[in-house]
C-alpha cells in the first residue's frame, strides 16, 4: 500500500480528490481558469490512469506542458502534442460523446447540480452579473460526466435554487435530465469542505465523504439546502505522499491551485 | 468585394472608419490570446457609439469598449479577465441596465454564425438543452424536432455582423492573410466568412510572392478582406502565439484600476486616449523591457 | 480593334465565347472532367478578366497552373495559389453566395435550362446510369449564375423534359425558380453548334448565335424541343487572333479540350 | 478506443477482418486522388459482402468491388473514372438491378455525415432544392420550414458508416495521422469522425516522438484510429499528392478493359486476385519504371 500523506492542504485534498476519479480510458478536455482540474488531470496521468487522453486546453492532444504557470488555455498548455485539435473536431467529439469527461465550477450549484454562472437576480437586470455559461452551457447538455469543484462551500454557493441554469444538471431531479434525452450529467461535488454525489433515484446531493477536521454541521450550515446523509459518511481518502510529492514538486511548484481560493467572485 | 490587386493597406485610423455607429462587430479574441487590441483602442480613440459586440470570449478589449461607452449590446458566452477576474466596466454595465448581454452556450453562438457564414436561415446543435439559456431569445434560439427521429434538439438562427475585426500574424497588401499555426480557435476560422466586411491586422506585411510559397498558412483570402494594417504587437497585452505572450503585468494593472469606474477611466486615459502613436503606447506599457519580456513564454 | 481570326476550331470558338463571359470581378470554381471551361477562366484571365478569381481544382485560389494536362480537380492545378481552400469554406461562401459562378454540362438538358447527369429512364432501374448529379445538384439550387456548356448538340441531349433534375435550372418556367427561393440560375448555352439564353419571362430557352456554318435549320433539327428564335440571329463573334494564340500555345498546347469531343458518354 | 500506448500496426489482411460483411464502408477518394486501394484489393481477396459503400466521389476502386461482386448498395454524388469516362461495372450493376445508387448532391451528403460525427439527428442545407434527387429518398432529406424565417431548406438525416478507410502520408503505432498537407478534401477530415471504426493505411509508419514535433500535421488522433497498417504506394493508380501522381496508364487501361464484363474480369484476375504480395501487385503494374514515372507530376 502506497504511504499516507499527514502534511497537505485543502487544495492538494481537492486535486488528489478529484484526480482520483479519472480513468486510463477517459478523454478529458479542460476549461478556462481551471487550475484544479488541469492539476488533478497531470496528476491522474502520472499516477493512476497512465492512459488518460487530456486535450489540453482545449487543443492540445496528449500534451505534455511544463508545470503550471498561467492560464489554463495557454498556448503553453500544448507542448508536446501529438495533434492541434481542430474546434470543429473537438465539437463533433464533444456532441457525439467522444470527449466525455468535463469539470464545471460556477457561482452557485443547487441540490440537483445544476450550476449557474450567469447571473444573480433577474437575467434582464441582474444584482451581480457574473461571468457568463461558457462552456458549462454546452457541456451540461451533451452527455457529459461533470465534476464540479468549488472553493467555496458557503450558503451563497450552494442554494436551493439556483437564480439561473446556466448548465443543465439533474434539472428538477428524478428522471427530468433523462426525459430531456440527456445522458449521464454530475458525478461528484468535490469542495474545500467535502465530496457530495448525487443520490442515484432522487438526483438530491448527498453528502459522500468530509475532509479532515470538518463535521456533518459545519458541512449542513454551509450549504443552503437540505443535504442527504448517508448511514456512514467516511472522512475524504487522503493523499499518497507520492501524489503530494508530484503535485508540489513536478506538476504545480508555483501553487497556482492556490490561485483559486483568491476571494474574487467565481469565474467559470 | 475590392479587385485581387487592390491594395487594401490602410492606417488604423483608415480602417476605423469602416465601423460604423450602430454596426454589429465580431472581435476576435480568446481569453488572453489573439485578439485585435491597438484597432479596440482606435475604436475607442474614435468614438465609436452604439455597438453589438459579438465575442466568443469576450476579455479585455470588450471591456475597455464598454467602459469608454462605444459598446449597446454584447452577444459573448462569456466575459472576463480570464485568471484576472472579473470584466468590472461589463458587470458594472449590463448591473445598470446600460449594456445587454446576449448569452449563448459556445455551439450555440458557433452555429449562429456558421448559419451566416453559409447564408442558412439556421443550423442546428444540442447544446443548450435544459438550460436556462434558451428562454432569453426565442427569436434566435428555439427548439425543433427532427423531422426523421423525433428529437428535439436547438435551431440557431443566422448571426451576419457587419465587420469582422481580426489579428493575424502578416498578410500581403492585397489581404491574403496567414496565420502560424492556422486558426485553432474558431473566431479566426468563422468571423471572416460570417462578416459583411473585414478588416484585418497584422504584425507583417509581406510580398505576395512570399504568400505564394505558403499558400498552407493562408487563412482567409483576398476576396474577403477589406482593410489591411500593419500593426507589430498589435495583439497587446493579448498573446500572439508563437511571436509573443499575453502581458501579465498590464492584465494585472487593468484587472485592478477596473474595480473602480475612476480606475477604469484613469487606465483608459493613460493608455488609450493618450497616447498618440503605437509606438508611444508600447512606450507607456512597458517599452522595450516590455517586449523583451513578452517574447518569453512561461 | 483587335484583329479577328480566321483560322479556328469549334471548341477553340466554344473556349473563346465562354471566356468573354467571365468578368474581373467574378469569383469562378471550376469542377470535374471541365477542360473547356478550365480553358475559358485561364483565358479570361490573360485577356479582358485579368481582375479574375479562379479557385482551381475547387482548392487553389488564385492558382497559376502549368498549362492544361491532365485533370481539372489534380493538385497540379494549384501550383502558386494564395490559399488552399478548406472545403468547408468552399461551401460557405458557395453558399453565401460569395462564388457565383459556375459551368456545367449534362447528358440532358431540357428547354428550361434544366440538367440531367443521373439517368436515362427510371431511376430505380435505368435504361443508362450516368455518372450523377455531383456539384451541379449543388449549384443548382445554391443561386449560382451557370453556364451550361456541351459538346453534343442532338436531340439526345436537348430534350423536352429531362428524365431527372439533377440540376435545378428554371424548373417548370416562368417564375418557377424565383417562387422556389432560388436567385440567378442558367445564363448561357454553349454547344458545338450555336449559343443560346433563356428569354427573360417564360425562362425558354433561345437562340443567339450561330456557329460559322451552322444553319437554323440544322440547330432545330438537332434540338428535341422548339427553341425561341429572335428576329436577329448573328453568327458567334469569332475569337482573336490573340485568343487563338494564347489557347494554342500557353493555355492549352496539348489540346485538352478536345478530349471532351470523345464519343464517351457523358460524364460530369 | 484503444488507449494511447496500444500498438494498432496490423497487416491488410488483419486490418480487412474489422470490416464485416453488410457493414457501411466509408471510402477515401477524389477522382484520381488519395484512394486506399491497396486495402479495397485485400477487401475483394477477402470476398466481402453485401457492403454499401459511402464516397463523396465514387472512383476506380469502388468500381472493382462493384465489379468483385462486394457491393450491394452505393452512397454517393457521383460514380465515374474522372476523364477516363464512365465507371462501366457501376454502370452495368445499376443498370441491371444488382446494385442500389442513393445519390445526393455533395452538400447533402456532406451534411449527413457532419451530422453523424456530431451526434445530431441531422443537419440542413440549401443544396439540392428543386432537383429530383429530394423525392429519391424521403427517409433522409426531407424539406423543412425554418422556424425563424419561414425559408425552407433540406434537413439531411445523420449517416454513421461502421468503418472508414483512409489512406494518408504517414502515422505512427498509436494512430496519430498525417497528412502533408492536412486534409484538403472533406473526406479525409469528416468519415473519421463520422465512422464507428477507422482503419488507415501510410505510406510511412514513423516514430511518436516525430509526430511530436510536426503536431500541426496531424488529421486524425490515436483515439479514433483502430487499425494503421504500413502500404507504401497504398493509393496506386491513384495520386498521393505530393508524393506521386496517379498512373495514367492503368487508369485508361481498366477504363478500357471495363468496357466488357470479361475485360473487368481478366482486369481483376491479373492486378487484384493475382498478385500474393503488395510487391507483386507494383511489380505487375509497371515494377521500378512505373514507381519513377508517378513520381513526376505533370
Amino acid at each position: 500500500m502506497a504511504e499516507i500523506a499527514r502534511d497537505y492542504t485543502v487544495d492538494e485534498l481537492m486535486v488528489v480528490t478529484l484526480a482520483r476519479q479519472f480513468r486510463s480510458e477517459d478523454i478529458v478536455l479542460n476549461g478556462t481558469v481551471s487550475f484544479i482540474p488541469v492539476a488533478a488531470i497531470m496528476l491522474a496521468r502520472a499516477t493512476h490512469a497512465p492512459g488518460l487522453t487530456w486535450v489540453a486546453g482545449a487543443v492540445g492532444v496528449d500534451a505534455y506542458p511544463e508545470p503550471l504557470s498561467g492560464n489554463t488555455l495557454d498556448p503553453t498548455m500544448w507542448r508536446r502534442c501529438v495533434m492541434y485539435l481542430p474546434q470543429e473536431h473537438m465539437w463533433s467529439y464533444v456532441h457525439r460523446g467522444v470527449l466525455e469527461t468535463f469539470c464545471i465550477r460556477g457561482a452557485q450549484i443547487d441540490k440537483y447540480g445544476n450550476v449557474n454562472n450567469t447571473v444573480i437576480g433577474e437575467y434582464a437586470r441582474p444584482r451581480v452579473r457574473l461571468p457568463g455559461s461558457a462552456g458549462m452551457g454546452d457541456m451540461g447538455s451533451l452527455d457529459k460526466r461533470i465534476f464540479i469543484w468549488t472553493t467555496t462551500h458557503t450558503p451563497r454557493t450552494f442554494v436551493e435554487r439556483v437564480d439561473f441554469r446556466s448548465c443543465a444538471g439533474y434539472l428538477d431531479g428524478g428522471d427530468a435530465r433523462e426525459r430531456l434525452g440527456l445522458k449521464n450529467g454530475p458525478q461528484l461535488v468535490i469542495t474545500n469542505l467535502c465530496v457530495m454525489d448525487f443520490e442515484p433515484e432522487s438526483k438530491h446531493m448527498r453528502l459522500k465523504s468530509l475532509h479532515p477536521g470538518v463535521t456533518l454541521e459545519e458541512v449542513q450550515a454551509q450549504t443552503g439546502f437540505r443535504l442527504l446523509i448517508p448511514k456512514e459518511i467516511p472522512p475524504t481518502e487522503p493523499p499518497t505522499v507520492e501524489e503530494i510529492r508530484l503535485l508540489r514538486e513536478v506538476i504545480d511548484p508555483r501553487g497556482m491551485r492556490k490561485l483559486e481560493f483568491r476571494s474574487t467572485p467565481a469565474r467559470a | 468585394m475590392a479587385a485581387k490587386t487592390a491594395d487594401k493597406v490602410m492606417t488604423l485610423t483608415e480602417a476605423a472608419t469602416l465601423v460604423r455607429d450602430g454596426d454589429t462587430v465580431a472581435l476576435q479574441g480568446m481569453g488572453t490570446q489573439m485578439s485585435p487590441l491597438a484597432f479596440v483602442r482606435e475604436l475607442i480613440r474614435a468614438g465609436k457609439r452604439d455597438l453589438t459586440i459579438v465575442m466568443i470570449v469576450g476579455g479585455i478589449g470588450l471591456d475597455w469598449l464598454i467602459a469608454a461607452g462605444c459598446v449597446r449590446r454584447v452577444i459573448a458566452i462569456i466575459v472576463n479577465l480570464d485568471e484576472f477576474g472579473m470584466a468590472h466596466a461589463f458587470r458594472r454595465a449590463v448591473e445598470a441596465g446600460e449594456v445587454v448581454m446576449e448569452e449563448y452556450s459556445e455551439h450555440q453562438l458557433l452555429s449562429r454564425l456558421l448559419a451566416g457564414a453559409y447564408g442558412l436561415p439556421f443550423l442546428v446543435t444540442r447544446s443548450g438543452l435544459g438550460t436556462d439559456l434558451l428562454a432569453l431569445h426565442p427569436e434566435t434560439t428555439r427548439i425543433i424536432a427532427c423531422p426523421f427521429t423525433g428529437q428535439e434538439v436547438v435551431a440557431c438562427r443566422a448571426l451576419v455582423p457587419d465587420v469582422a475585426i481580426l489579428h493575424a500574424h502578416r498578410a500581403d497588401r492585397y489581404g491574403n492573410v496567414q496565420f502560424f499555426p492556422k486558426p485553432i480557435w474558431l473566431d479566426a476560422d468563422v468571423f471572416p466568412r460570417a462578416a459583411k466586411r473585414v478588416i484585418v491586422t497584422v504584425e507583417e506585411i509581406v510580398e505576395n510572392e512570399e504568400i505564394r510559397r505558403t499558400p498552407i498558412h493562408t487563412g482567409i483570402p483576398y476576396f474577403k478582406v477589406d482593410a489591411v494594417v500593419e500593426v507589430p504587437y498589435g495583439a497587446h497585452p493579448c498573446s500572439l502565439y508563437p511571436f509573443y505572450a499575453f502581458d501579465r503585468a498590464l492584465f494585472q494593472e487593468y484587472a485592478t484600476a477596473s474595480r473602480t469606474v475612476e480606475g477604469t477611466r484613469a487606465f483608459l486615459d493613460r493608455y488609450v486616449y493618450g497616447p498618440t502613436t503605437h509606438a508611444e503606447y508600447l512606450q507607456r506599457v512597458g517599452g522595450a523591457e516590455m517586449l523583451l519580456r513578452i517574447r518569453k513564454w512561461e
